[in-house]
């Protein structure tokens, strides 16, 4: 039963010497690489928390995983990446349900759109999730899964169209955001405290003695969320056109991502050696994953020295931050804030002072594309922040946002799931 | 008979185990049965780091020896614990403490024997 | 030391424009993301099981890419994609340890035939280490082994001709599969009962109260399991000639997988929720398996909006095939027939309803490809069931299929592996 | 902001016809694998130590991507592809943080040069992490880390010159190695005999009851180094000119990968099953790791069949070679030696003997091969060796190499890095 | 002395520790040893979910508390207890019990010490 | 009152949970706690393999059943105990021990009720 497919519209100008396997080949990985990230950072969440809520905090991001999963399909990617409107929204009634895109439908005459519908969707998926660890031990997940629904559909994808998409108004601007430091990053992390004010603290916080169940898991997920971060960055190679996909832009993301994340991991056990003298595995997990973000915007246009002073500052000013929670005594559980937020924000920054290849910084003598970062990290943040409020605070007077006090205390993963993560007794 | 019930700092359970045997190891006697607890005393649980956080848990890892004796083996038992669990130089905050129990009666269950040449 | 190959046939006239290498980085890439699925099978069942079964559980899946690994290579690719006899069965002896393919041997002029051979032997490894979820907990180790050599070789191997080869009697009769509905879950969750029948129940089923050690393990399985499936499914594009493999049929492939498993995660949650009112992390991670089963068969053939539909259902029937069994009381430990069976059969009978790429479905005026999917699914389940009866049988009556009485309350793991999964207490 | 680079160089005569997209997919996948190992290595050692060292040792590994991720950037590949001086060592300044390499800068015409200074970074990541396992549960972290990156400038860095740089002496000597089997295994597995000597053995051993903490981790670690290493050997086809990347020779190396792995996985645990009745899930776990280990020199040059043999053996010598150790009473806490130095070296005798494709062994009738690889095996083993016993004698008179006894008896978790890998208990 | 043995909520292990403090905490002599149990009472165990289907079981997790007292000490420590453990409003099943048992003797494994005041 | 504390082998807990069952409830007296606990008798610990090697800890894994009872039942108890944890043909070792205590009090943490009818 050998199928044949219209390929006329394949066989486009710039696919006509063959780089259309090749690079869809890349994007079908990046993308299956950006899915993986989300058990990863479920693991990476999940392993910090208590052992009573493990499962329910592994469950954000895998239910992210189906709710996202649907919502960018039935109207996400319409919203994000349908015709323009103003600078403001998209919006295509054939993207509703994906039903106007053709298998053979392209996009950028480089890779099937439906792909490039895949590779963002899980953007998408991720984002909600990230925000996830500033309420983890506490929030109900009912709440929670109304809440991320609302907050893709009215904050995540205007704002993925606004830096994103062609006709968006901080695109058109010239913000730059490689792989999403402000779409993702800044804004889960700012939308992190305005749950957090609205949540409050968990009832053992900051008293009790918190551990985290078990640190395997989140060492196991800091290394699936740096494997999965290739595909996020050297696959977001997509949105440059005129070059092949998976070419030189790909190799730089690809490289600076590395090189970000191996020194703002090395930073952070070194910032915990002299300020505690022990360098611990949550360090480590934590500066990998702090490197990581911070390169993320600017991955593909930063050169790979630059990409490690970011890294490496990225630690710095995270571990900073965390520090500060410490003292201010505000409860992001999992310092989604801390390292999200933080490290979101310096490396759109960053991006504005180091960038050189595509476009030109500071240290090119040129304070523009800074000032037009900082645009975009206080849109970004304006926006997220007072959306979040208005969102949570319409659940917390609806439906609660909050467990109850007894399903804290007993556990949600028993209370509101049934589960207990491990029955590891013999008796 | 007594139940002799002592809780030691883990890492000892070995000398301990050692010095039991030396007293108690006559004609097979030397049985015991040991479980995890978690104590509360003077002394302070480990500090653990959460990215820079210092966290202290309020109880510390102790480990609970249990062992039936017949009277004549009690105090030689107590020494020997002594001897083994207590730390270098003269004993340290969370060495521990040793409770001696009345036992009124010791059933084998493979052979159904009963009082001291049971234990 | 330079290599240099012959590479006049690789310059096939369909690679001359340049989709070799891009089709097969891609299949390179499927190949290993199928791989990783058995891992990832390992421990979605390794954590549904007692603390004293992890170990064998999860060996059931590793010992299946040991032998069938060499299986595949000594025969059973030779069995399976040999020169085609009466359509019934493949025979080449130049397959017989692929002494004759050459690293320059092409498959349909698209990618080397040592990556098909690889592909495939992948699906050849998992189908046999799916039945292993439901002989869980009592099945001999050794007779395990034995029963997958058997069963890879005179059941998985002859279907796979039928249904894939291209003088397999199904395949000309126009049977659809696109990556296993009916090769891979059917035939693995019917001759899961047929073990079943043979074993018996385990000594604590249905009264003690068996619960699962470890649902972190489960999740990060589900998670593995998704992310190799996307090789799974959309590496099965390798089939469609006429188009490179990393294009178009691939990026819909991609695309259904992902929105089937989003969807059935969603909808079992959503029925545990109304059932019982304890939405689950067992139920999100059964919910994608079954939707990624569903969408297996149909995934090059349906529309998006479709393949949401499919896992739906899915999740739908193998929710309710799963209550079943709680009131049939046989004892299928982790569901293989509830999920893989019911679900696979779901999807082949689906791809007959929904299929509109390639191929007309019931929704496109003509019930012919529906009556076509049904004979597949009839046949393969017949086929399947019939043959592991005997097979079991045979191992029954010779060497025994079961576990002794003792080894089962013991564990597994200590008595006959002689090990421990854990040992996680400081004495 | 679209960006756009200089692309004549890129579209040189050999990627005209288009491959350069697809290879550089799967280098950049093949990249990512590579990276993924060392995750996967850490849970497959961090699973076979005792509860109190669990984190300390999975933390070997993830400060190897730490030190050596920046190590590599500053000076490690001027060291290793630099320029060539003398056959004996590479440098060129331009190397230096990569500076002098462009985006667009080339590797072998096929794909932009900083994807093959990230896949070969990697490789050097990896390999002092391996070491790591003859050291575990006892060495101090500081000298651990102090060590590797001495170890990987003084010892890798050169070797990796002598055996894959163009100019390399040994590579002129046409030492084959296609993937590691001298430069990562044997020089890892005999500089850990050399560390063992210089740190003695651990406490409790050989008397106390030594057992691992979690056998599902090092099950997990076998399975993410199985899937990891399709990049590292398929991806290791990059130093092969004349033919696209992603094409035979990967499928090929992909292929011998595979089925070495299952042959010594098989083998191992009928070994196991012969000499103690019991297979085990380390002995599967074990018998993947030897079988890829063995198979890494030979990947690109031998046949399936004879890579299956390849398998077997190495599971034959390794198993030996650990039962020696008991029988010794060294203490190679994790067998680095038997797995990875018996492995390595016996891999890469047997690419001498087994070699056909693109080079003559022993089977072929030439016995020129196998004494250059026997001379390859001797010069790295010494080297190391050598190497390591200075390197390690100079930490141990300057800050010591051991942790304190205390430090061993409590765990080095809690001691050296302040965490316990579990916290579990309800209480 | 006696040993007073106290199996109850593991929720309520805080609060327990709090009330024994209180009345207990002369001379530094608050101390006491915990550990993990599982109670089989007239409470059903917890119901978990397995695809859909019910598992209940037998048991119910419970921490005791043990604790040497010198005799006076004995009956506040026991009000303190039920005080902290009892259910509010009126106790419900699975609060659990507290046993006394006689304590012959008591050492204090650091200085040697015994009797009363090694407590 | 009687505290009887039997340590057994892991696999006998449901028998002997039955046959304590049988002997015991009459108006819902049948109440018991369970706690896993590491013997070390005569029986050696579980051989595992370590590549190739056995590896044997000197610890088995029992479980220890602590019931509290009023006198009458102590030897129902026993005998209970005894018929369900030997293992068949006689014993073997490692089956394990029965220890009786004297219980002087005994606290019903949910109405408060002490002694025999508080058990
Ligand atoms: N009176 C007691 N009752 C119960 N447990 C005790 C008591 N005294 C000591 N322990 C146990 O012994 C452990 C060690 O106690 P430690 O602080 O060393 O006591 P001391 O200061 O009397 O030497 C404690 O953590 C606790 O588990
Ligand atoms: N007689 C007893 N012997 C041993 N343990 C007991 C006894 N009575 C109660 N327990 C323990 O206390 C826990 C709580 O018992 P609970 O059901 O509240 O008893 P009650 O109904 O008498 O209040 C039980 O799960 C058990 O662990
Ligand atoms: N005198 C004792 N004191 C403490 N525990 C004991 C004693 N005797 C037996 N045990 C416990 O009972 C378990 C089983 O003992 P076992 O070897 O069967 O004893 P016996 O040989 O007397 O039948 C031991 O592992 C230990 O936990």
């Amino acid at each position: 039963m050998m199928m044949t497919l219209e390929l006329t519209s394949w066989l486009s100008p710039l696919l006509a010497n063959g780089d259309g396997a090749g690079n869809t080949a890349w994007m079908l990985t990046s993308s299956a690489l950006v899915l993986l990230m989300v058990p990863g950072l479920a693991l990476f969440y999940g392993g910090m928390v208590r052992q009573k809520n493990v499962l329910t905090t592994m469950m954000h991001s895998f239910v992210a995983m189906a709710v996202i999963g649907v919502q960018w399909i039935l109207v996400g990617y319409a919203i994000a990446f349908g015709a323009d409107h103003f600078g403001l929204i998209g919006w295509s009634s054939k993207y509703l349900g994906l039903v106007g895109i053709s298998p053979t439908t392209e996009y950028h005459h480089a890779i099937p759109e439906l792909v490039f519908v895949m590779f963002q969707g899980k953007f998408a998926i991720i984002t909600p999730a990230l925000i996830s660890g500033a309420v983890a031990e506490r929030i109900k997940f009912s709440s929670y899964v109304l809440f991320i629904i609302l907050w893709s559909t009215l904050i995540y994808d205007p704002l993925a169209h606004w830096v994103w998409a062609e006709g968006g108004w901080l695109f058109k601007l010239g913000v730059l955001d490689f792989a999403g430091g402000t779409v993702v990053h800044v804004s889960a992390g700012v939308s992190a405290v305005a749950l957090i004010l609205l949540l409050g603290r968990r009832r053992d916080y900051p008293d009790g003695a918190i551990l985290p169940n078990n640190l395997v898991l989140t060492l196991t997920g800091a290394g699936l969320l740096w494997f999965g971060w290739f595909g996020f960055n050297a696959g977001s190679a997509v949105a440059v056109t005129g070059e092949p996909i998976a070419g030189p832009t790909a190799g730089l993301a690809f490289t600076t991502t590395q090189t970000a994340a191996a020194a703002a991991a090395l930073v952070w056990i070194l910032l915990e050696w002299l300020h505690r003298k022990k360098p611990t595995s949550l360090g480590i997990a934590s500066g990998i994953v702090a490197g990581l973000v911070a390169v993320t915007p600017a991955a593909g246009y930063v050169i790979p020295v630059w990409a490690m002073v970011i890294g490496a500052v990225a630690s710095v000013l995270c571990y900073g931050a965390v520090q500060m929670k410490a003292k201010l005594k505000y409860d992001d559980s999992l310092d989604a804030f801390g390292v999200h937020g933080v490290g979101g924000a310096w490396g759109a920054l960053a991006t504005g002072i180091f960038c050189s290849v595509g476009a030109t910084g500071l240290i090119g003598g040129s304070g523009a594309q800074f000032l037009r970062q900082l645009l975009g990290v206080s849109v970004a943040a304006g926006f997220a922040f007072a959306g979040t409020l208005v969102i949570g605070l319409a659940i917390k007077l609806t439906i609660g946002l909050r467990a109850t006090e007894q399903q804290e205390r007993d556990g949600l993963d028993i209370t509101i799931h049934g589960e207990h993560g491990y029955h590891l007794e013999g008796v | 008979m007594k139940l002799v019930v002592a809780i030691i700092r883990p890492e000892r359970l070995d000398a301990v185990r050692e010095a039991l045997e030396s007293v108690l190891d006559e004609a097979g006697s030397y049985r015991l049965t040991v479980q995890k607890v978690e104590g509360h005393g003077r002394q302070r649980g480990q500090t653990e780091y959460f990215r820079g956080t210092p966290v202290q848990s309020k109880l510390t890892t102790k480990v609970q020896v249990t062992i039936g004796l017949n009277d004549r083996y009690v105090e030689p038992a107590i020494t020997a614990i002594i001897r083994a669990a207590r730390t270098e130089g003269g004993g340290a905050v969370g060495d521990g403490k040793i409770f001696v129990l009345p036992l009124e009666e010791c059933v084998r269950i493979r052979t159904g024997e009963r009082g001291g040449s049971a234990i």
